[in-house]
């Protein structure tokens, strides 16, 4: 009953035998190694597993692997280049954008797809890009100003409240 | 979970009587019934398969008559455990004549336990709704074809 | 000697936010093993009821299982863990004999993957004989209920009777009586990441090793080795650099510890469980029900002099440790920030077939400030007063700390007249008072509510006690406790660089740059170039009793072992330089990891030269010297005293203070809440990293947001639990938080070492109270009050609707027939 | 958390599903854009023995507007409902409904044809269809037909599509110049399915009297409702304040919804009043001709 699949992930090829029940988030996580995505709900809900698949967000866990095959597909730990932070990455790390971490894979996945959408999103705008993800650490004060100033900083600006 | 209508009947009572306690009738009427037996007297096994959209399940359990006042009331208690959890209750019917026909007044407390009741309880009260407004149309159109 | 260029105050960047944004962070549920066998928990669909059977056959038949563990089975080869109160309950981490709450464990598979477990336990025929459910406290509490154990003869496990001053007194001086009865709901901060375990047992040394994301290890690592039935010193607890996130509600997770543990043993596997979601909310952990009953007794003038309490706490189905506490943890703050002479508290803890409850951020408080501050609230409506003024007439003075409550409290330091002027003049009350009468003419429902509290810091072990009466605590080989410590380890190395290892487990507060940058300034040395370490291990930290991430205790308690130990490793450094240059150590300083002479900017030697000498040349040391240079040390609150006699304790050692104030506009037509004004000013004694404290304030006030409007782990009356998703347990969004002002106060504490106090509960504690009391401002016009949470819409418009204010009422009005759907 | 095992076709033609479903029938389902049937898998409440997956399937996937009908292919996307701008110029009901679908990363996988064949109750694309009159178009082995939308809802998460069809194309109407539409929402949580949903449209002539009212409610029955006797309150009228307050009134009354862990019934039927009268007045403003009113 297994499947062979190909699947891009962060730019790396890799062909794996799965089962067509296993959840992309798992097969992400077991088969692949790339822990960086985050399990939280397994009901569509928390946003945790959140992942960009050709380019958009989608939930990992709402996904069987075999759905993936052929796909290109962007994790959390494809979001740096060669080492260095991404502006995003960089503004929440300047800007207390997270503090336990469990829900950053799926915040910076829905971010980055905003600004991507949206240069100069505004706070509510930012609020319902990130509606999708649950925090329970932040509150989302810091997360908004986080994604204000990655914003900010893409478009060349000065990053004045940096600490 | 509380279900209580009214169900109309182009039949006597005496015959809406029978057909509510006929269990070839029944087992034919109570959706995705895949089985009803009787294990001694007013005491009945059965086995549903029950379907709504996507969500299904096989369901097994037991159904007693409790009380029986022929033709204007019985009473009955039921439980049955599948993999969405269980369901138990109790209910009871009164039949009473009325133009030319038969009304049926149920009322039943039903308790829904486990992963159902845990994740599902939006759509509940609809989805039991459905399966007995179901069961009784049937039974109507039962209670039809032999006045026809 | 103060640092040159501190680093303490300043909003330095975390050290674990580089490895978490890239994705290379380390969870629980990232370890890696080889040989991992994982595993699913069958649990029970019954509130309450007898297992006759239990058929494991077709589930041991399915291919990919190793094993089937049955409660039955976990009575026979564990014991009952124990408890913190003279009542023993047979608590297991598997239901034996009985289930008493939907969602116990009732059997456990061991399977190749979790996929397979999970089919297995489909697989497994359990024949249950359904008992009675009770699942409110005072049903429980009543006459003829029916009993979860049938051995006590009663469902109250653990009463109190806790009377400070004089409080007939108080009432019989009291020129006005309010009395009001509160439900406050089960809810939980449900951390993102849930729990996880793996569990290994080494036959040959009889170790059993426990990996898991539990943020302890404290005094349940011997709640673990009671139920394993195991010596201390062989059970092994290891948790993870990255813990995502607890709010103390991940302390459920004890039970799990040893479940796992047997499945380990019995199956000689490495055995991994992760929580799902569904077995999160309906069987983890959440903070317990109350249903209170207030007196309060006042003078004319607003002097409060008394309030009389009777808590019936519903802490489901068994009493896991820490638990009674919810009833106690609070009681040194019992007055809250007022000075109120005279208590009395009924505490009643009350079993029921619920889930078992437990800390969840604020602990115990929320609870508390929710009632008395809707009390205050209530007094200032009978005595026709200002709400803000009636505090501040009632409040704490500056001049009176350190202030002893009267139930045992050591208030350490504050201002909290000073707290709440503040959080006026950030609102501008007045203004909003202005706008709230214009909006009354216009026949808007706005109202405007205040709450304040004392968050209490670092628990003293001794409140523990409170649980057994004083007879009892008399009695010869009756264990006291007392005590607040935390453990720190600092390593120089040979090259002269610093390494810092945590005693506890954090979950996401970001300790490693707090201890960063307290040692840095403690040794004269760069924050950047510490090393902090903080992944637990039972068996190879420096860790004491009550080492934890819990009880807003981080920052005070271990920060002031850090500080401690930082000095303790300076004097080691200086004294070996002294030796060397021949310098006395007075006329010594350091900076930047280098050492100078009294003023001069050049340095004599740096820390990469002493750590040499010190590790390399132990000859040369000075004499009686120990070689190397390491502290590890011990910090222990002083204040954390054992109870009295008259069941007086100090039950925390640092309280901070908040004041809030928030102004909603409830709609009248759909009883919908919007915010106005959220303004929260804490007072978290001296602050490390700003940042790092808004971080904790904006995450806990979310909490309180979410429990006062939207969280409930919802029951039906027959115990079926009705929130086993995220979709129905309703966690905050971004899209529902107002924006939030907050400010700060700072009065340091007398007894942490470098003044500080916590803050990581916060407004967990007070929002709920002080959205309630806005809310019902606004209803106030209405006729309307509304005692119980969480404040829904539907609640808001339906307590309207009987009122007659409600508009859009009247299609309400016509009656609903019976749903017939075969007529 | 996880899901059962099944049996996975990937479907590359609407030939391919049919077939597919033929073969399996009661035991297949089909796997759109899987917001709604993941989660019941993974909690074990949908327990498919055959998933038919019809992602990969070639030419299901399109806006096209042609004599006054909006036709979208059952694959498409939610999200790229939201972005077309022949949605935004053409039916801005659904354009407002869209951006009530969960959240974008929701939308970016769940298909229109999957929200109507899961018929949830509280979903807003049943709701608009059955406002508009729309229709979709199923084929199964013995062909395809059309089901207009008020056949197609029979109870919760069930429609008179048959096991073994496929639902391939959803049908709106362009409505006619002098139209407006508002589709409004209570709920608990931004993104949350409604408590109750109401969707008015309204026709109005030169003269501002109202030649034609729709109004269709989610969440408030086993299927979504149209409110046909409220409808004929607005008929004929000038849409004064009076008429909305009427007509919402009328949908009021004509529901009975159960009590829930986040609503109580009575309240619900309360909110429809309101909300059916909000979005009629939104509606009403919305048609380009309130200077006549």
């Amino acid at each position: 009953m297994s499947e062979t699949i190909r699947v891009t992930v962060n730019g790396v090829t890799y062909e794996r035998t799965v089962q067509p029940r296993k959840l992309l988030a798992d097969f992400l996580r077991e088969d692949l190694e790339l822990t960086g995505t985050h399990v939280g709900c397994e009901h569509g809900v928390c946003g945790a597993c959140t992942i960009r698949v050709n380019g958009q967000t989608a939930r990992s866990c709402l996904m069987f692997a075999v759905q993936a095959d052929g796909a290109d597909l962007t994790t959390i730990e494809g979001l740096a280049e060669n080492g260095d932070l991404s502006p995003l990455q960089q503004a929440f790390w300047e800007h207390h954008g997270l503090q336990c971490g469990f829900c950053t894979p799926g915040m910076l996945m829905c971010a980055a797809e905003l600004l991507e959408r949206t240069q100069e999103p505004s706070e509510s705008e930012i609020r319902e890009a990130i509606s999708s993800v649950l925090c329970r650490c932040t509150g989302y004060h810091h997360i908004v100003e986080s994604v204000k100033a990655a914003a900010s900083s893409m478009r060349g600006e000065p990053d004045s409240a940096a600490v | 979970m509380k279900i209580k209508g009214e169900s109309e009947f182009k039949a006597s009572q005496q015959r809406v009587w029978d057909l509510l306690l006929d269990p070839e009738v029944i087992s034919r009427c109570i959706p995705g019934c895949q089985e009803l037996k009787a294990v001694g007297d007013d005491a009945f096994e059965a086995r549903l398969r029950i379907g709504i959209g996507a969500v299904s399940g096989t369901y097994e359990g037991t159904l007693r008559i409790t009380e029986r006042t022929p033709p204007s009331r019985y009473a009955m208690v039921f439980e049955g455990t599948g993999r969405g959890g269980f369901v138990k209750g109790s209910g009871h019917a009164d039949l009473r004549a009325e133009q030319g026909g038969t009304i049926v007044a149920y009322e039943c407390d039903v308790e829904v336990g486990g992963l159902i009741a845990s994740v599902g309880q939006r759509v509940l009260e609809g989805v039991s709704g459905f399966l007995v407004g179901q069961m009784f149309s049937k039974l109507q159109g039962f209670a039809r074809e032999e006045a026809a | 000697m103060a640092a040159r260029n501190p680093s303490i105050g300043k909003s330095l960047k975390r050290k674990e936010d580089k490895r978490l944004l890239v994705g290379k962070g380390t969870f629980a549920d990232d370890l890696k093993f080889s040989h991992l066998s994982h595993c699913a928990i069958l649990r029970s669909p019954h509130a309450h009821a007898r297992i006759r059977s239990i058929d494991t056959s077709a589930a041991l038949a399915h291919p990919g299982v190793f094993g089937v563990l049955t409660g039955e089975e976990v009575g026979r080869i564990s014991r009952p863990f124990p408890t913190g109160m003279p009542t023993r309950l047979p608590y297991y981490s598997a239901a034996v004999e009985k289930a008493r709450y939907v969602g116990e464990p009732v059997a456990i598979v061991i399977a190749e993957n979790r996929y397979v477990a999970e089919d297995a336990c489909e697989l497994i025929r359990v024949q249950y004989d359904a008992l009675p459910a009770v699942t409110d406290p005072e049903a429980a509490a009543a006459e003829g209920a029916p009993l979860l154990f049938e051995e006590l003869g009663t469902n109250v496990v653990n009463h109190r009777l806790l009377s400070y001053g004089d409080i007939d007194q108080a009432f019989d001086e009291a020129d006005v009586v309010i009395k009001e009865r509160f439900r406050f709901h089960k809810y939980s901060s449900t951390p993102i990441e849930t729990c996880v375990a793996v569990a290994q047992y080494d036959d040959a040394t009889g170790v059993m090793t426990v990996w898991s994301n539990f943020h302890g290890p404290y005094s349940l690592h011997s709640f673990v080795a009671k139920g394993l039935n195991l010596p201390e010193n062989r059970l092994r607890l290891i948790a993870p650099p990255d813990i995502g996130g607890s709010f103390g509600i991940k302390i459920g997770i004890i039970s799990y510890l040893t479940l796992l543990g047997l499945a380990a043993k019995k199956t000689g596997r490495t055995v991994k469980w992760v929580e799902d979601r569904r077995e999160h909310l309906m069987a983890l952990n959440s903070g317990a029900e109350r249903t209170a009953d207030y007196e309060m007794a006042a003078k004319r003038d607003g002097t409060i002099l008394g309030v009389r309490a009777r808590y019936m706490d519903n802490n489901g189905a068994y009493i896991r440790a820490p638990e009674p506490a919810n009833l106690y943890r609070t009681t040194g703050n019992t007055p809250g920030g007022y000075r109120i002479a005279h208590l009395q508290i009924d505490a009643n803890c009350v079993v029921t077939n619920k889930s078992p409850t437990g800390p969840n951020r604020g602990y115990g408080c929320q609870q508390l400030y929710y009632c008395l501050e809707r009390m205050v609230d209530l007094l200032a409506r009978e005595l026709d007063a200002d709400p803000a003024e009636l505090r501040l007439h009632n409040l704490v003075q500056p001049d009176q700390f350190p202030y002893r409550t009267p139930s045992g409290g050591l208030y350490d330091s504050g201002n909290y007249p000073a707290g709440v002027r503040k959080a006026l003049e950030l609102a501008d009350y007045e203004s909003l008072r202005r706008q709230q009468a214009a909006a009354r003419r216009d026949g808007r429902l706005v109202g405007i509510g205040i709450a304040t509290g004392v968050e209490p810091c670092v628990s003293n072990m001794g409140y523990l006690n409170i649980a057994f009466p004083p007879e009892q605590r008399a009695k010869r080989g009756f264990h006291g406790k007392s005590g607040a410590g935390e453990a720190a380890t600092i390593k120089m190395d040979p090259m002269g660089q610093v390494t810092a290892i945590l005693g506890s487990a954090p979950s996401g507060q970001g300790h490693e740059i707090l201890v960063a940058q307290v040692v840095a300034d403690n040794l004269g040395i760069a924050p950047d170039s510490v090393t902090v370490v903080s992944e637990m291990d039972t068996f190879t930290r420096l860790w004491t009793i009550s080492s934890g991430n819990y009880s807003s205790r981080f920052a005070s308690a271990g920060l002031s072992a850090f500080a401690e130990a930082a000095v303790k490793l300076k004097e080691k450094v200086l004294r070996v330089a002294s030796n060397e240059l021949d310098i006395p150590i007075e006329r010594l300083r350091t900076e930047d990891g280098k050492l100078f002479v009294d003023d001069a900017t050049e340095p004599v030697m740096d820390f990469r030269r002493i750590a040499g000498i010190a590790h390399w040349n132990p000859d040369s040391l000075p004499d009686g010297m120990e070689p190397g240079l390491q502290v590890a040390h011990i910090f222990n609150f002083t204040p954390a005293r054992i109870i009295d006699e008259q069941d007086r304790v100090n039950s925390s050692n640092t309280y901070g203070f908040i004041a809030e104030i928030v102004m909603v506009e409830v709609d009248r037509e759909t009883g919908e809440i919007e915010f106005l004004k959220f303004v929260s000013v804490h007072d978290a004694g001296v602050i490390i990293n700003p940042q790092r404290v808004e971080g904790q304030v904006y995450g806990g006030l979310v909490h309180g947001i979410g429990g006062a409007m939207y969280e409930d782990l919802a029951y039906d009356e027959n115990g079926q639990f009705l929130a086993g998703s995220f979709m129905d347990y309703l966690c905050p969004t971004a899209m529902e938080i107002p924006p939030l002002a907050i400010g700060h106060t700072c009065t340091p504490s007398p007894f942490s070492t470098v003044g500080t106090k916590g803050c990581g509960e916060g407004s967990a504690m007070t929002a709920p109270a002080a959205i309630a009391n806005a809310v019902n401002d606004a209803l106030s016009t209405t006729g309307v009050q509304i005692n119980e949470l969480p404040l829904t819409p539907s609640k808001i418009w339906t307590a309207m609707w009987k009122a007659g204010a409600a508009e859009g009422g009247e299609a309400a009005t016509v009656s609903a027939p019976a749903t017939s759907p075969g007529s | 958390m996880k899901p059962s095992a099944f049996e996975y076709v990937r479907a590359t033609s609407v030939a391919d599903a049919i077939d597919a479903l033929a073969r399996h029938e009661f035991e297949a389902k089909i796997l759109a854009g899987g917001q709604s049937l993941v989660p019941l898998m993974n909690f074990r409440l949908a327990a498919p023995t055959v998933l038919v997956d019809t992602n990969g399937v070639d030419g299901l996937s399109y806006i096209k507007r042609t004599n006054g009908t909006l036709a979208f292919g059952a694959m498409t996307r939610q999200g790229a409902i939201e972005d077309s701008p022949i949605v935004a110029e053409s039916c801005p009901l659904l354009l407002e409904a869209t951006k009530l679908v969960g959240h974008r990363t929701v939308r970016n996988r769940g298909t229109i044809g999957g929200s109507i064949a899961h018929a949830d109750p509280s979903a807003e694309y049943p709701a608009v269809l059955l406002a508009l009159d729309g229709d979709v178009v199923v084929e199964g082995a013995s062909g395809q037909r059309v089901i207009p939308a008020s056949e197609l809802f029979l109870t919760v998460c069930t429609t008179s599509i048959a096991p073994n069809e496929l639902l391939t194309e959803v049908r709106l109407p362009v409505l006619p110049a002098g139209t407006g539409s508002a589709f409004l929402e209570l709920n608990r949580r931004h993104g949350d399915w409604a408590i109750v949903g109401a969707v008015a449209v309204v026709t109005v002539d030169a003269r501002g009297i109202c030649e034609e009212a729709r109004i269709a409610l989610a969440g408030v029955d086993a299927t979504p409702v149209r409110c046909h006797a409220a409808e004929s309150v607005l008929q004929g009228e000038h849409l004064t304040e009076q008429v909305l307050a009427e007509a919402a009134r009328q949908c009021a009354g004509a529901v009975h919804p159960g009590d829930d862990l986040h609503a109580t019934g009575d309240y619900k039927r309360a909110m429809v009043r309101v909300f059916v009268e909000r979005a009629l007045r939104l509606a009403r403003d919305r048609c380009g001709r309130i200077e006549n009113v």
